[in-house]
Parts: structure tokens; sequence; C-alpha cells
């Protein structure tokens, strides 16, 4: 656990975040996220997860109120360059008519100062990397010709094009199957591995953050709940939310939840 | 709902205008009684020098404020008769396609097709020239090319609304197709082809304006077209003939325009809102 | 390639159709008309009974409906149009004649508003809600307002009674024994007051669809995830809002031609620009049923091959269209 | 036929775009048992929602036969399926998307008790408070329209719009997928109940085989349209045979497997 003792790559200092007159959709945050570490943000809805993501990214919409502050290590971060992001909806994320290579390629030719021919290399070996077939004809091919997993690969690539220093992961899985979302965890998991990328996973699913992550934190109505290292947020919670939270999750290991009902159905097969 | 659709100023601007439209056209028979087309005084006198006649007389003496009021009269109604008989008709013609499919869906499509191949104008002219010019004919003319627009979106809703899970969910229930019909589709299918009806409206006052420049207008009414046409054998000497109509068509259909975003822009906050 | 020839062959096959009803129905619509063109020809020539007995005969306007409607279309699978009685003159040649100048006429006024009301939607679509966003949009609004005959006679009066700028009414200096360039000249700055007047109308309609289509692709996540990239705002505004926003004016330029033939005839009028927009005022004014309905005809066709190639252009710029079958 | 609540053979569904068929139910064969719940799982496009549309008659099967109560259901028609549709109902995935944008609470439940004349118009508002109460909803619900109650209020709703007609099965289309965790344990557990209680049978369509474990007697896992593996809920599950079997249940992902801790 190197990641440990190392200086913070981000620090939120009570960071407040309003949309018009609502309650604040968050209130008064203090989270560091560690330099290479895999830090998962879990909460249902309305925690105000992917506010917090899209704070990190310097998102949100302009009519967002916000206090607090954002301190990054050495200067401010670029998004695209520094940050990468990948949102939820996989077919959304990417612009409907132009090729998904020029896609990639042009985060590259932003921050890389890469030439086009260039930066259509880099996309081609980039596919290469996230794991997607034929990347040569690939690169031409527009998204409505790819399947949901594909076009998360491409979002993928697109955020790693230049080699930002933290991914931030926006409930990327969570629109895929299953098998599917296995797939792009993996491929997060390993990419992160191999460049040395920090990695925000925002997740509603506790199961999947616990695989993932070296930490997790666990937001409610805009507060944070829990903060600490996996192993200690799910096997000795400290907060009873993520307690119901636990509780609350039927998973393979979870025992069957409603045995009386299904004691008193009629035996068959 | 009414204070949310008086939010932007544009949309009060549009809203004043055509009360005060709509308050010259009923004020017209009061205001200017008998007939507008009659002579009230020596022919072109300039405006602004007689005070019983403030904007002067046209080429045949004929009083152009009075002319103004009663012009006012016939562009209304012509823009709001021929507005309601295409949006009737296409959102009629529309549903229909939308909900039949198959055979008689591509042949009413083909027929909206045909319409909308023709230009509008053309037709209209056709139409007019060959039944004779009078309002009704010149309402007709006009919602003989515009029910396409409303006939398209119809069907285009039909067709999406009829996908969604709460039409299967009625379905499910066991509801009867032409309840589904009236009650689960055509009320969402209509608001976006009623959304249309402030660009018909405008464009009926337009064309009308238009054909009766052509002289194809009802020679018995005034039309602030025919004025304009009238005024085109002076364009040198009194252009002002000209000029005066046509600023009182702009602004009549720049009030259209605006009334009808600020009711589409107020329907839309009220959907967000919810 | 075989996705764009895929819709052209669709296209092409409803077109028929289409053209089949238009002719059927005008045919039946101009039938209706009281008085013929043996009418309108006695009005104009002067004839007694018998002659107009003969010439119904000869013309065959003593036949049903029906047999009349059988050999127009007849006819017109040879490419024939009828005899115009008030040009005296096969109505192909006449309407031919003056087709090119309702075309240069359209073409230029559609790429002015095409052209420059895109660009001027950009601006305003650029940064939506701003002072030069609603600006732009409430004046493109007044623009829209204007009747384009009114429109046009304004152009006259400042431009060439006033100013004395450009000319008043033709396509080129009459009895001008110009050739070459300086014809082309001449025609073109004929040409600029009636271009303005029915291009700058239908620019407000560009601009307009083009901010609205830019505020709605705005909201959409991809732009959200073109930002998170980095990507400069130019490119952003360019390269994805305005280029998806694109789309849907390419349609409406094929939908639109329809309306700038009708607008033409307008515009041709005040304009006196020999064209088909004029020809048909002379048509109605002459009575002159079969060169009406040979107009019309001539004018449906007109649309339908533009919006053929509206189609093909649409189809090279979305790559989605009849793309179906990648799963 | 007769000998189980739902029977279906051989039930085959192809679509067709760009050209190309795609089979979205090939020659499927399963049956369900009164107050039992069979779950169909699979990958996505593997044709489990073509075969909830394809039960209560939302699209019509390419071939095949489905008896359900004894009847061949696929041969009723117009009135006779209407009134038969009672016994059938189905919730959906996105309870913002199954409600009529315009309609209130009271209206969606009043709806099935109006159509099938379970209740005369007097007595409705009544049933309709019961029917609330039932889903554990209050009848002062009834007034709101659907947008301004939360998530899980609206499948509750949903819920009851479904037992209004008395149904002896209920398809439910990833009707707990969407919801937050702490909601969906609990609708799960009303579905329960009312099972115990009314007797009511399930397809439970699900692609969380966690889920799938908890909450069915037996599972059918779809591939392709395909039903490549059947048998008891917890028996397939611990021990998948197939290829699909195994890699949905190698992708679920395991709260404890990191920790080391076996809640059970």
């Amino acid at each position: 656990m190197s990641a440990a003792q190392q200086a913070p790559l981000v620090a939120l200092r009570g960071l407040t975040v309003a949309y018009g007159d609502d309650a604040p959709a968050l209130s008064a945050i203090d989270l560091d996220i560690r330099a290479g570490e895999r830090l998962a943000l879990i909460g249902e809805s309305g925690s105000g997860k992917s506010t917090l993501a899209l704070a990190f990214a310097d998102l949100l919409p302009a009519s967002a109120k916000t206090a607090g502050t954002i301190e990054w290590e050495g200067t401010s971060p670029l998004g695209g360059r520094d940050i990468g992001f990948v949102f939820q909806n996989p077919a959304g994320s990417l612009d409907p008519v132009m090729a998904v290579g020029r896609q990639v390629a042009e985060v590259a030719r932003t921050h890389l100062g890469l030439s086009w021919p260039d930066a259509l290399a880099r996309a081609c070996d980039l596919f290469g990397r996230v794991g997607l077939p034929d990347p040569d004809t690939l690169v031409h091919a527009f998204p409505h010709q790819l399947s949901g997993g594909q076009k998360q690969r491409v979002a993928l690539a697109a955020a790693i094009a230049a080699r930002p220093k933290l991914l931030i992961a926006d409930e990327a899985t969570s629109a895929l199957d299953t098998i599917v979302q296995a797939e792009i965890v993996a491929l997060i998991r390993r990419l992160a591995a191999e460049d040395g990328m920090t990695l925000l996973f925002v997740s509603h699913d506790i199961a999947l953050a616990a695989e993932l992550a070296d930490r997790i934190a666990v937001l409610r109505g805009g507060r944070l709940m829990e903060l600490g290292p996996t192993r200690q947020v799910i096997g000795r919670p400290q907060n009873s939310y993520t307690r119901s939270l636990i509780a609350a999750h039927i998973g393979l290991d979870s025992p069957p939840l409603f045995a009386a009902a299904n004691m008193s159905a009629p035996a068959n097969g | 709902m009414r204070r949310r659709f008086l939010q932007t100023p544009e949309a009060v601007a549009g809203t004043a205008i055509l009360v005060l439209l709509a308050a010259m056209a009923l004020a017209a028979p009061l205001l200017f009684p008998g007939d507008p087309l009659r002579i009230a005084g020596p022919a072109l006198t300039p405006p602004f020098q007689d005070w019983a006649l403030p904007l002067g007389t046209d080429r045949l003496g004929r009083d152009v404020l009075a002319e103004l009021f009663h012009g006012a009269r016939t562009s209304l109604v012509v823009g709001l008769a021929a507005a309601a008989a295409s949006l009737a008709v296409g959102a009629v013609i529309g549903t229909l396609a939308g909900f039949a499919g198959g055979l008689a869906d591509e042949a009413l499509m083909r027929l909206t097709d045909a319409f909308q191949t023709v230009p509008g104008f053309l037709l209209a002219l056709a139409f007019v020239s060959i039944v004779g010019p009078s309002l009704s004919v010149v309402v007709a003319a006009i919602a003989l090319s515009a029910w396409t627009g409303p006939a398209r979106i119809a069907r285009a809703e039909v067709l999406s609304i009829r996908e969604r899970d709460f039409v299967a969910g009625a379905r499910v229930v066991g509801m009867h197709p032409l309840e589904i019909a009236f009650r689960e589709v055509l009320p969402n299918a209509l608001p976006p082809v009623l959304a249309l009806s402030s660009i018909i409206v405008a464009q009926a006052i337009l064309i009308e304006a238009a054909l009766s420049f052509l002289g194809l207008g009802d020679p018995n009414r005034v039309t602030w077209g025919g004025m304009v046409a009238e005024g085109r054998t002076v364009l040198r000497t009194a252009p002002f003939l000209s000029i005066v109509p046509g600023i009182a068509l702009v602004v009549t259909v720049l009030g259209v325009y605006l009334a009808g975003e600020g009711a589409v822009e107020g329907a839309a906050v009220r959907k967000g809102l919810s | 390639m075989t996705r764009t020839l895929r819709l052209v062959r669709r296209r092409l096959v409803g077109s028929v159709f289409v053209l089949l009803i238009v002719v059927v129905g005008s045919f039946l619509m101009l039938q209706a008309a009281p008085g013929d063109a043996v009418d309108a020809y006695v009005v104009s020539m002067g004839g007694d009974a018998g002659l107009v007995e003969s010439l119904r005969h000869a013309w065959g306007l003593d036949q049903s409906a029906w047999t009349r409607l059988a050999n127009y279309l007849w006819a017109l699978l040879h490419l024939d149009l009828g005899w115009s009685v008030t040009f005296s003159r096969p109505i192909r040649d006449v309407v031919l004649e003056r087709l090119p100048n309702t075309l240069l006429l359209m073409g230029s006024a559609t790429a002015l508003s095409f052209f420059l009301g895109s660009a001027l939607g950009i601006v305003a679509g650029a940064r939506p809600g701003s002072l030069r966003d609603r600006l732009l949009s409430t004046g493109s609004l007044a623009l829209y307002a204007v009747p384009s005959f009114w429109l046009a006679l304004v152009l006259v009066i400042v431009f060439a009674v006033d100013l004395r700028w450009l000319p008043i009414a033709g396509i080129e200096t009459i009895a001008s024994s110009k050739t070459g360039l300086a014809r082309v000249t001449d025609i073109a700055w004929h040409l600029v007051l009636p271009i303005s007047a029915l291009g700058f109308i239908y620019l407000a309609l560009y601009l307009r669809m083009m901010r609205a289509g830019m505020a709605e692709v705005w909201r959409q996540d991809f732009v959200l995830a073109a930002r998170a990239r980095g990507l400069p705002r130019r490119r952003i505004v360019l390269a994805h809002v305005a280029r998806n926003a694109l789309l849907p004016l390419v349609t409406m330029l094929g939908l639109q031609s329809a309306q700038m033939l009708g607008g033409s005839v307008v515009i041709e009028s005040v304009f006196s620009v020999p064209g088909l927009g004029r020809l048909a005022q002379e048509a109605v004014a002459g009575r002159d049923t079969p060169l009406l309905l040979g107009i019309i005809l001539v004018s449906a066709v007109t649309v339908v091959l533009i919006n053929l190639a509206v189609d093909i252009a649409y189809a090279l710029l979305d790559p989605r269209v009849g793309a179906g079958e990648v799963a | 036929m007769g000998k189980h609540l739902l029977t279906v053979e051989s039930l085959s569904k192809r679509f067709h775009s760009g050209g190309r068929a795609v089979a979205a139910a090939d020659a499927l064969s399963f049956h369900i048992d009164a107050a039992e719940t069979l779950a169909l799982a699979g990958p996505s496009g593997s044709g489990k929602s073509t075969v909830a549309r394809l039960l209560l008659r939302l699209i019509e099967p390419d071939a095949g036969s489905i008896a359900f109560e004894g009847d061949d259901w696929l041969a009723l028609q117009g009135n006779a399926l209407r009134a038969r549709r009672a016994r059938m109902q189905m919730v959906f995935q996105d309870p913002l998307a199954a409600f009529n944008p315009r309609a209130t609470v009271a209206r969606v439940l009043d709806d099935p008790l109006r159509i099938r004349r379970i209740a005369p118009r007097s007595e409705r508002p009544a049933r309709i408070a019961e029917l609330l109460e039932r889903v554990g909803l209050s009848p002062n619900l009834a007034g709101r329209t659907v947008h301004e109650v939360s998530g899980g209020q609206r499948q509750r709703v949903a819920i009851a719009r479904a037992i209004a007609t008395k149904p002896s099965l209920i398809v439910l289309d990833e009707a707990v997928s969407a919801l937050d965790v702490s909601v969906r344990g609990k609708i799960l557990e009303l579905l329960a109940d009312l099972q115990r209680t009314d007797g009511i049978a399930y397809l439970f369509i699900s692609h969380d085989l966690g889920l799938v474990r908890a909450f069915a007697h037996r599972v059918a896992i779809l591939d392709g349209g395909r039903l490549t593996e059947e048998g008891d809920a917890r028996a397939v599950i611990d021990a998948p045979r197939s290829a699909v079997g195994k890699a949905l249940v190698a992708a679920t992902p395991r709260l404890h497997r990191l920790t080391g801790q076996d809640a059970s």
C-alpha cells in the first residue's frame, strides 16, 4: 500500500455545490485522492456522487454554485490532458457523425500537439490497447456501427489518449450488461496499472466498487458518510448507512432473502 | 400557466401586438363605418395633413387609415381560418396514417409528398384563379398546401408514442384500441402539432398578402397586400402608400411569431418544472 | 456507397407515384375551371360558335375528362406538354425557355440564405442565451416576418429609385448586344435585388434552425464528453455542435425548394424577371390551363430532382442514414 | 396442456433489420407453475425482453405455441384477448416510461378497474385506496401525477396496477434493476409477499444473477434467443454448466470476495 504514504494528488476542502435554490447537491466535502490509488465513490441516486466527479473535472454546469477548494498537486489541471473522464452512457458520449478514430485522435492532437496523421496513428495504437479488434478498420467506423461495450472502449481510448494522471469513470459500466461490465472493469484496472494512473471510480454498485478499489468513499445526500480502505469499509463498516447499504446488497454470496416465500411455493421439478 | 407564458419580453411584445390587432380588427366597423373602399377625400393626400384623414388617401382618394383597420380584419381572419383548417386536416390525415400503417400509411404519405412537391404558392395561385377569388377560396387555397407540415409531425408523433412503454402498458391492462388511440396517444401527440400553429398562421397571412398583391385576393375586401400593390403604381411619388401596409404586415406576422414562441417556451418551462 | 444507391433507388420509385398523383390531381383541379382554352382563344382572337366547335374538336376538348387525362398522360410519356394558346407555341418550349432563369434565381437565393444563414446561426448558437444570440435571433425573426414582395419593393425604392445603384427590373439590359463575360456581369447585376429579396427571408429561417439545432446539441452528452476531453471551444462549436446541427438544415433545403419556387412567382413579378413564376402569372391571366398544368408539373419534377440531390448530400453527411444492418 | 399455469413450446421470433434476420427467440420451450417464480437471465440481446413481449401478445411470434391457464393463448383475439389479459400482467423496467405522462396515480389504477369492470364507479376510489395500501403506499398519493412521486413509489404504483385485475402471472421485465439498492430489497419483499398471499406466479427477467438466485425458484439462461440451461435457481447459479452461465456467474461482482468474509 505505497499509495497510502504518497502526497494527495487532489485535496478537496469544504466543497459545497448547489443547483439553483435546491438543497445543496454536495455539502462541505473533505476528500483526498492519493496519487496512484483506486478510489471508489459510491452512493445511491441523489447522493451527489456524479456532481463530485464533475466537480473534479471542472464540468459542472454554469448554473451550479460552488464553494470550497479543490487543490491539485502542482499546477491546476487541464481536462483531457491531466484528467480522463468516462461517462455512463457509451452511446451518448461519442459524436454520432464523426468517425470514432478521429474522436480519439482529436484529443491526442489537442494535448500532445500531434499532426492529424500522427494523431490517427496514435488512435490506432490506443484502439489496440483498449482491446478493440482490428483497430485499422475500426478507427474509420462510426459509433452506430459499434456495440455498447466497444463504444465504451473507444471512450476509454479517448480518455487516456493524452496520458492523464487521473482517470474518472462515472458509472462507466452501469449501462452495460454483466459480462461486458466485467470486461470493461478489468480493462480500466489494467490501464490504470500500466500507465500508473490514479483512478476515481464512481458507482452505485457497492460490490463492483469493493472488487476494484483500494479505498471506498460512501456518499449520501451530498455528505461523506464514510471513507476508508475497502477491507475496512466492507468488512467493518463504521457508519450505519454503510452497514444498511451492505445489508441491502443482494449478491451471489448473499443468503436467499426470501426463503420463506420460496418454501411456501409448491415443489416442482 | 399564464404568468409563465408572459415571462419573456418577446412573448409580452407579441401578445401586446396581437391584442392591439384584434382590437383594430374589431373596432374597424365602429371607427370607420361604411365601405372602406369608398372615396373619402382628394386623391393622394399626404399623411399628417388632414386630421380627418390622418394617414392621407391613396391614388383613388380612399382613406388609408380606414383601409389599414379593415385590412387587419382580413389578415387575421384568413390567418386563423387557414391555420385552423390546415391543422385539423393535417392532424387527422397524419394521425390516420400513423395508426393505420401499411398500405394506407404509404398512400397517405405519398399524397402528402405530392402536396409538398408542388410549390404551395403556385397551387394556391392556380386554385384561386380557377375557383375565383373570395375570402373562403383564399383560405382553402392556403390550407391546401399548409396541411402537410402538421400531417407529417402528427404521424411521426403517433408512430413514436405507439412504441412507448405506457402504450404497451395500456394494452396489457386490456384497454380498447380506440381508447388507446384517443386517450393515450393523441393527447400526447397533439402538442407538437399545435406548436406549429403560430408558424402556419404567420405563413397564411403572408400568402394571403402575396395573393392579394398579385390581384388574386377577395376584390370586395381591403387587404394589406392589395394596398401594397395599389401603391406600387405610384411608387416613385408616394412610396408611403406601399410602405405603410407592408409595415402593418411585418408587425402582425412578427407578433404572431413572438407570441407563438412565448407559448412554446412556456410549455417547455412547464414540462421542465414538473 | 451501396447505402446511398439503395436510398436513391427507393426515393426514385416513390417519386414516380408522387408525380403521378401531382399530374392526376392538378389535371382534375384544372378541369373544374369554368371555361377552357378555346374560350380563352376566342376571347383574345375572336370567333363564332362554329369556330368554337371545330376548335374544341380539334383540341380534343369534346371528349370525356378521363379520356383527356389518358391522352394527357400518354403525351407526357413522350415529353409532350401540349400547346399554349397564349404563346402559340408548344408548352414544353415556353417552359424550358423560362426555367433556367428561375433556377438561377432560386439557386443563388438558396445559396445566399443557406450559407449566410447557417454561418450567422453558428455565431448565435455558439453561446446560447448571450446578447449576440438574442439580438440575432430576434432580428432574424423580424426578417422572417417580412413579406417578400414588400421587401422587394422597399429594395427597389432604396437601391433602384433613390440611390440608382441597381437596375429596377428585367434580367438583362434590353437590346444590349453584350456577350460573354459582359453579359454574365449584366445578368448578375440585374439579379442582385431579386436574389436579395428572395434570399434574405429564407436566410432568417436557416439562421433560426441552426441556432435552435445547436441549442439542442449543446445539451447532448457527447458535447460534455468533448469538453471533458479538453478540446478547444472553437473545435467543439464547429466540429461537433454545428456539424450535428447542420443535418436538419440540409433536410430543410429540400423541403424549402418548393417554397422558393412558389416565392419566385412574386419576386419575378415585381422585378419582371422572365422566369417560370412570372410565366405562371401570365398563364393565370390568359386562362391558359394547359400551360398552368405544365408549369406545375415541371415545378414538381424540379422539386423531386432537388430533393433527390439533397437526399444524396444528406446520406454523405450522416453516416447513420440507411444503415440498419449493423447490430 | 393444463398441467402448468403457462406452457411455452418452440416459440420463435425473428426481427429484420437492414436486410438481416436476427433471431430474438429461437424455438424456446419452458413452463411456469402457479405461485412459482421463473427467472430469465442472460446477457443483453439474448432475447429476454422479446420473450416478455411475446407472452403479453405485445408482439406476435413467428412460430410456436403458448398455453396459459389451459387455453391456447395465441388463439385469443379482440375482446376475448382483452378480457383474458386481466390474468397476465406486466411491470416494466422504467416506471416513468410505463405511465402516460399526463396520468395521475388514481387514473393509472382506475383504468384496470374500469376497463375490466371490477368495480362500479362509486366504489373505485375506495378500491384504489385499498390497492395503494396493499403495495405499501399512502392513499393520499392518489391525486399526484406519476411524475411527482419517487422512483420506488412509482414502481409500487406499477405493481398495484398489475395486481388490480387479480392476475395469476405477472411478467417482471427488469422491474427492479433501475431502483436503488435500499428500495430494491423492499420491492422484492413486497412481490414475495404478494406471491405468498395471492399465489401469483412471476416471470422474473433480470441480468443480475444475485437477484435471480435470491428471488427465483427456477432459472432459464438465454443466449442469442436460445435456452442454454434451465433448472433450480440456486443449483444452476452455484454450478453453471453452459458457457454463458459460467461467464455470467464469473462476471457478477461479489461484495466479500476481497475481504474474505462469508456472510452466509
